[in-house]
């Protein structure tokens, strides 16, 4: 049982090598024959490149599932005790070695404990759809070895992290998370907007990490040593000053991680990568992984009361901005990505309210129908070619089944009663309405209670406004091209092949019944209020897209559409006061090197063939300068002879 | 008799013969000034031998010998200018200036000389070499001035 | 010394004799030195050396003057007029006989001058010897030169040699050098030569001008 | 223990050149086989070397040789190799391993195997000699335990590579040659002198003597200046960021063997010097000019960044990232700690291994494509040459300090050992160096995504014609040349002009020389990233006994 988590990371790890290395093995004539015959189907090359597929299929999923399995055992091991705050298990882990840095050591300690346990559940079987989703979904596509390799290397990263017990150790998962986030995102490299995205998202998380380093080497400093345990052992005995720092630095690696406020311009351009990495990587796990960070250090950051407060006051900001801004988008993923952002703030906001068990809750069932949702929207974006909402419409009778989960998955975003999102959601907006009374200074308190609130009723609004404009209103049929003369367009008219409807099916279920795995215990007002808060900004919509079905209800927003769509310009400021700058100052950086630097080199260089060329003068070929020299020099010599002797 | 005097001219001799060697253009001028030091050390020479009485006379046989070489000295030198004459039209010390540093020197691009560029060997006779034309074929034969 | 040292600035009259003819063999070899005509210039020379026996003379020294009068005067300007002629300098003023490098030229004498006046001064103030006559004849001179000092005679008489041979080959055109190459132009008499003599003569490589 | 082998170590391939001098005609035609032969079995010996080293005592230097050399001057050949030069020696030995492999496994006629006669005359012979007489110098410097013994071996290694920059390098390679020997020898110079100033202070020349002495019998004065000599000498070498200009344009000029031994052994020799000679000897120097020394580290690491963000040139750009990265091994040695020392020497091995990789790849893209210009590459490199393009991308990962992969412990240690220096250092300041340093670590990703966006990704802008076969068993080439419909619908908004390339590009993917050269250094830079104890055990030990009073 102790080795089940080392297990757990090893099995992915391993299965990212197998796929990379072993899927083409033996290089048959596969690999150097895809010539202009590749377009051509039925040719050797697409046998040996569907073997290939086929191969690498395996090579990613049966490992995921076993690390699934394993993660279940493990979870169970520690009874799913965390959710109903009960008595804290002992950890289940092992010690593997020591790194001797010649002043804190790191210890490689992996341990699955209640809460980890949760977090282990969530991403394997989350990872297991979308491998499972992902073979239907990038059927012919020539890179699916690499691509299904990396999220087996994600799924590795993400539960060493879960499982990590040295702070070093959780940071190698987090940055390897970082590097998987960029390979998928960038995995249709052809087109350099992905490319773009994919550079962006691991710059801003990159700077994120930074300061989260900074932050581990404060703790590690004050505690003498990386181990979590250690570290929470001596965070009563650590000076304010010191926790704040920490705290503060730690945060800004999760901001980056969790697309918080100030670091979240990546998540919306992460979207250009596949639909599953958008479902795995950008809803359920990596960005949770900030939110479980703090969870899993909870007791350092409950006692540095300013970081709280600056939490609460970001996390206000994001969850009202991304839902804003998530009403105005016409592409259907980046509603999805600001929803996500906005949720994130939303447990952000459940921490600094200070009830972490809630926040885990709340964090479990987005996980569960963020991913059905964004793995839905696959589905619809496989069917109709574009990601756009204004070229979708009426697609309820073409994709029945997609309909349904659609309809379960922007249910449980909205909080509706029967659904796992609407217990989650009251858990959270109790703790916030309980951090009212103490825990946070008044003032971020209210705003965080007041933003929570508009925010229900605006992600009521958008997730309305989604769905209408997704399965309602006329159905645009575009008309394909006229086919090449001698061949037929394939039409597959069945809705998707059944490999990306059964993990949806599946995904379904927990977005449904989660909630009730979360002990039942409501607060009637608080859920009252949300619940009609939520249907009244469903109504607003409804109403304005009754009156004009084709017309965008985002026109509700008036003048702040077109601000909402772009994200209150914040990437455009990030472009204008950091981008080009260290562009421009690169540039200066190079002519500097070049005049100033190496200017002095060439320059000395120069000079002595400059001093040079002054003696060269004397020698013009004139005998009687050489004598009359001569003779100077004799008679000097004669003067400095008689008048030192 | 105080050998003040016979050296103090002598020294002027040869501070006028030291001028006329480094101002003069032509170089039988310079000759001239020659033989001036010259007489100038034999005077001084003559003038110690007296001064110091000297049983072997050996300043004033120097002086003889320095006659004789300086003799011999002026009939090669003459020997000298005549080529000089006849190669270079001139005597002037001034137009000789083969000694003269390239102007242009060693290219400032590449300071070591590259093997590959053949050196064109400067000829210190006024008419260039034909230089060997990159086809291989022999230099044509050089056109009478 | 018996009686006492007269100061050299009191000249007698032997002194004054030597200071007369020091002044004309000086004041020639300005005149040498700073003329504008070539041939005056030799002559001022002949004056010089003149001089200068002359004050060989009063030194005692008859014959190293008259060596001086017969080898200088008569050998050494005539071979230096020689020259002039041969190389058909410009009769008559020239104007540019100095080169550019006078000012140098001034400093420098100026300054050997000032040195050697000042140390011979400082280092033979008191220095005097009675004048005896006779001391420099020929008889003299002759005792000593093949008694002590035959051998620089003798190889003094190779060296004349080596300088005559020398000279002759350097004058003469039609003496092949080295390499091969011999100077071309004009033969010894000056006449330059308008095309190569036949087949007689070596091809030229180094293409004369 | 066995002393024989650092002699050995160094008469292996110092004989192995005499033979190309003595029997030219006899070893011409295996040429290629003699180097990989030679370098083979100083690469077995330093092996031996290392499963010899009593790891337990890894402080002690051991296999020791001390014989007299010049008896006069009391100079003696002092040879002796201790856990800050084991991984060093080692490294040498493979990197010079790899480069011969790389030059002529196979028939050596593929590009960039220089060890064929092709007409304009590659001289085989001389690259194989200088080769060898480089090892001598690189091992010998990492071996020397007697001050002079190590500037002779110091100064050694300058003329082969000057040699090798001089006559196989690029189009304007004399100029650089002439600039990094000028250069280096100034800096050689100025340490001499310091090495003479300490000399004449202690009257002892053995490292090992005066390492334990910490600086015994020389006033607090003479240290700094002498630290401030030596540093000055290694500073050029390593190079510390306003000593830097020789080394782009010695890496763009040097030909590929040139500049992977250049990066990754010989500026290595420059930082080792402050491991081995700088820190112990001069312990006071060291706490009064470390804080300048710090400064000047985290600017290089700016500096360098800002400088890759601008260049067009790949290998130019990967010098420059060499000075950014020995910016991170200069600030752990600022640092005086036992954590930041072992960070900059694990991150010395480290940028060894890495960089090493990224000059191989850097040349092998230039062979096939002419050009080492980002820009008219044409990008699209993982579309023409898939593995090349994984291999370039794996490299600048770990590069840019991925953790997981070798790069990242250096630096991180580095950053640890800044955030809590020697309590003589001040404090605030080193905590800013490292907020710049982090920083710099941000930038240091910004420029090889930048270039890897560049040149690998993207559709290639450049036509695939059939590739002239060179070789009999060449397979078919692939012309991957997409329909030009398609190509309009990925619309590349790529704001670099793409400049059509002159000569059209061989679409050889990686060739089995290649291969054998970097699997290598691929495995070992895993290895690294994934277990560092494997280093930092080794230099722990010696690291704590080399600080002595300080840490």
């Amino acid at each position: 049982m102790t080795t089940f988590p080392l297990l757990a990371v090893l099995l992915p790890f391993l299965a990212a090598f197998a796929g990379l290395l072993l899927s083409r093995w033996p290089r048959g004539r596969a690999r150097q024959s895809n010539g202009p015959a590749a377009h051509v189907g039925g040719t050797p090359a697409d046998e040996d490149s569907a073997r290939a597929n086929r191969r690498a299929a395996w090579i990613a999923v049966v490992p995921t599932a076993a690390a699934a399995v394993l993660a279940v055992w493990l979870a169970w091991g520690q009874g799913f005790a965390f959710l109903d705050g009960g008595a804290r298990s002992v950890p289940v882990g092992d010690t593997y070695g020591a790194i001797d840095t010649g002043g804190v050591p790191i210890s490689l300690t992996l341990q699955a404990d209640d809460l980890s346990g949760l977090l282990g559940v969530l991403v394997t079987l989350v990872a297991l759809a979308v491998q499972i989703y992902s073979i239907g979904y990038l059927k012919d596509d020539p890179r699916y070895p690499s691509y299904s390799a990396f999220i087996s290397l994600f799924t590795s990263a993400m539960l060493l992290v879960v499982y990590a017990g040295d702070l070093l150790v959780l940071y190698v998962g987090w940055e390897i998370m970082g590097l998987c986030s960029y390979l998928l995102i960038g995995h249709w490299w052809e087109d350099r907007g992905n490319s773009r995205a994919a550079v962006k998202a691991f710059l801003v998380t990159r700077l994120g990490d930074v300061g989260f380093l900074f932050g581990i080497f404060v703790l590690g400093g004050a505690a003498g040593s990386f181990r979590i345990a250690d570290v929470l052992a001596k965070v009563p005995e650590m000076s304010a000053g010191t926790l704040v720092a920490a705290t503060m630095l730690l945060l800004a690696g999760v901001a980056g991680k969790s697309a918080q406020v100030p670091l979240h311009t990546w998540l919306p351009d992460a979207m250009a990568g596949p639909t599953p990495i958008s479902a795995l990587i950008h809803a359920a796990t990596m960005v949770a992984a900030g939110i479980f960070l703090v969870a899993r250090l909870f007791p350092a950051f409950a006692a540095a009361r300013p970081t709280l407060d600056v939490l609460a006051v970001l996390a206000a900001l994001g969850m009202l901005g991304a839902a804003l801004a998530a009403l105005a988008q016409d592409d259907l993923k980046r509603v999805l990505a600001y929803s996500t952002v906005s949720q994130l703030a939303y447990m952000a906001g459940g921490l600094a309210a200070g009830s972490d068990t809630a926040t885990i809750f709340h964090l479990i069932t987005h996980g569960a129908f963020k991913a059905l949702l964004f793995l839905c929207a696959g589905v619809v974006i496989h069917h109709v070619g574009s990601n756009l909402m204004s070229q979708m419409g009426g697609l309820r009778r073409e994709l029945p089944i997609t309909f349904a989960a659609t309809t379960v998955g922007f249910a449980a975003l909205m909080g509706l009663p029967p659904f796992s999102g609407f217990f989650s959601k009251d858990a959270v907006l109790v703790a916030m309405e309980g951090a009212l009374a103490g825990g946070l200074t008044d003032a971020a308190a209210l705003l965080l209670y007041g933003c929570a609130l508009a925010t229900v009723a605006v992600t009521g609004a958008y997730a309305t406004r989604a769905w209408l404009r997704t399965f309602f209103g006329r159905t645009r049929t575009v008309a394909l091209p006229e086919p090449e003369p001698g061949t037929a367009h394939v039409i597959d008219t069945r809705e998707a092949p059944p490999t990306m409807l059964v993990p949806v099916v599946l995904l379904a279920v927990p977005a449904v019944l989660l909630g009730f795995a979360g002990g039942l215990h409501l607060d009637a007002p608080v859920a009252v209020i949300s619940v009609v808060l939520a249907l009244l900004g469903a109504a607003v919509v409804y109403a304005s897209w009754r009156s004009d079905p084709v017309a965008d209800p985002a026109r509700l927003l008036g003048p702040l559409r077109q601000p909402c769509e772009q994200a209150f310009y914040v990437d455009h400021l990030y472009a204008a006061v950091i981008a080009r700058p260290i562009v421009a100052l690169a540039g200066l950086v190079v002519r500097t090197d070049d005049t100033v630097v190496d200017g002095a080199v060439r320059g000395s260089g120069r000079s002595a063939r400059g001093l040079s060329g002054l003696l060269r003068l004397a020698q013009n070929g004139n005998v009687q300068l050489y004598v009359s020299g001569l003779l100077a020099g004799v008679l000097l010599i004669v003067v400095g002879a008689v008048m030192f002797t | 008799m105080h050998i003040v005097y016979p050296a103090v001219v002598s020294a002027l001799l040869f501070s006028i013969g030291v001028y006329g060697v480094l101002a003069r253009r032509n170089t039988i001028l310079v000759l001239m000034s020659v033989e001036l030091m010259l007489n100038a050390v034999n005077l001084n020479l003559v003038a110690f031998d007296v001064w110091l009485g000297d049983r072997l006379h050996s300043g004033q046989v120097l002086t003889l010998f320095v006659i004789v070489i300086a003799a011999a000295e002026v009939g090669v030198g003459l020997a000298i200018v005549l080529a000089l004459y006849r190669n270079r039209r001139t005597v002037d010390l001034d137009y000789l200036r083969d000694l003269a540093e390239p102007a242009d020197g060693p290219t400032p691009g590449n300071p070591t000389v590259t093997d590959q560029a053949q050196t064109q060997r400067h000829t210190t006779d006024d008419q260039p070499v034909e230089r060997d034309h990159g086809d291989g074929r022999p230099a044509g034969r050089g056109g009478k001035s | 010394m018996t009686e006492a040292m007269p100061s050299y600035l009191s000249p007698t009259g032997q002194e004054i004799i030597f200071l007369l003819l020091g002044a004309v063999a000086v004041g020639s070899a300005l005149l040498v030195v700073t003329t504008r005509q070539l041939v005056h210039a030799a002559l001022w020379l002949v004056v010089t050396f003149g001089a200068l026996a002359g004050c060989y003379l009063v030194l005692t020294a008859e014959f190293v003057a008259w060596v001086q009068v017969l080898i200088y005067v008569g050998a050494v300007i005539v071979l230096l007029l020689f020259g002039i002629m041969l190389t058909r300098a410009p009769i008559g003023r020239s104007t540019d006989l100095d080169s550019g490098n006078r000012p140098a030229a001034v400093v420098v004498a100026l300054a050997t001058a000032a040195i050697l006046v000042t140390v011979v001064i400082d280092g033979f103030r008191m220095a005097y010897t009675p004048l005896t006559p006779g001391q420099g004849g020929a008889a003299e001179l002759g005792g000593s030169i093949f008694s002590t000092w035959v051998l620089p005679f003798e190889a003094l008489s190779v060296l004349l040699l080596a300088a005559l041979i020398g000279a002759i080959v350097l004058s003469r055109t039609d003496i092949t050098g080295a390499n091969g190459t011999n100077q071309r132009g004009d033969g010894p008499n000056g006449l330059s030569r308008t095309d190569t003599p036949g087949g007689g003569s070596p091809p030229d490589q180094t293409g004369g001008h | 223990m066995t002393s024989w082998l650092p002699v050995a170590l160094l008469a292996v391939p110092l004989l192995g050149a005499f033979l190309l001098l003595v029997a030219p005609s006899l070893l011409r035609p295996i040429l290629p086989a003699y180097g990989m032969v030679v370098s083979g079995v100083t690469l077995a010996l330093a092996v031996a070397l290392v499963a010899t080293f009593d790891h337990g005592q890894a402080g002690r230097p051991q296999a020791t040789v001390d014989l007299p050399w010049v008896p006069g001057l009391d100079l003696r050949f002092h040879l002796g190799v201790d856990g800050i030069s084991l991984p060093l020696v080692a490294l040498t030995a493979l990197l010079t391993f790899l480069c011969f492999a790389y030059l002529g496994w196979g028939d050596a006629r593929r590009p960039g195997q220089l060890l064929h006669p092709r007409p304009g005359g590659a001289r085989p012979r001389a690259l194989v000699f200088t080769l060898l007489v480089l090892e001598v110098g690189m091992i010998g410097t990492f071996l020397a335990l007697d001050l002079l013994l190590f500037f002779v071996f110091f100064e050694i290694v300058l003329v082969p590579m000057y040699f090798l920059i001089a006559i196989w390098g690029g189009a304007e390679r004399r100029g650089a040659a002439v600039k990094f020997i000028l250069y280096t020898l100034l800096g050689s110079v100025v340490m001499l002198l310091g090495l003479l100033l300490i000399w004449a202070q202690t009257g002892t020349l053995d490292i090992v003597a005066l390492g334990q002495a910490h600086g015994a019998g020389m006033s607090r004065a003479v240290q700094v200046l002498a630290f401030v000599a030596v540093g000055l000498g290694l500073a050029v070498k390593t190079p510390m960021w306003p000593l830097h200009t020789w080394l782009p344009d010695a890496h763009t000029q040097a030909p590929t063997v040139g500049s992977v031994l250049l990066a990754g052994v010989l500026l290595k020799m420059g930082t080792y010097g402050f491991a081995r000679i700088a820190i112990p000897i001069l312990p006071e120097g060291a706490v009064a000019v470390a804080p300048w020394l710090g400064a000047f580290a985290v600017v290089g690491i700016i500096y360098g960044s800002l400088a890759c963000l601008a260049q067009r040139d790949l290998k130019r750009m990967i010098a420059y990232s060499s000075v950014g990265h020995m910016g991170f091994v200069l600030l752990g040695f600022a640092t005086l700690t036992t954590v930041g020392i072992n960070g900059a020497l694990f991150a010395n091995v480290a940028h060894g291994l890495i960089t090493g990789l990224l000059f191989f790849l850097a040349g092998a893209i230039k062979d096939r494509h002419h050009t080492a210009d980002i820009p008219s590459l044409g990008g699209g490199l993982l579309a023409r040459l898939p593995h090349l393009g994984a291999v370039l991308t794996f490299a600048s990962i770990a590069s840019l300090g991925l953790p997981g992969l070798a790069g990242f412990w250096g630096e991180m240690l580095a950053l640890l050992g800044a955030f809590q220096p020697a309590d003589v250092l001040p404090r605030a300041l080193f905590l800013t160096f490292m907020a710049i340093g982090g920083l710099g670590a941000v930038l240091t990703a910004a420029y090889f995504l930048v270039m890897l966006s560049r040149a690998t990704h993207g559709v290639p802008s450049v036509p695939l014609p059939v590739s002239a076969g060179t070789g009999p068993d060449d397979h078919p080439a692939d012309a991957i040349v997409r329909p030009a419909a398609d190509l309009a619908a990925w619309e590349t908004p790529d704001e670099r002009p793409v400049a059509p390339v002159g000569a059209v590009p061989e679409a050889l993917d990686i060739q089995r020389y290649e291969l054998v050269a970097w699997v290598p250094l691929i495995v070992l830079i895993l290895l690294f990233g994934l277990w560092p104890q494997l280093l930092l055990s080794l230099t722990t030990p010696a690291v704590q006994t080399l600080l002595g009073a300080l840490s």
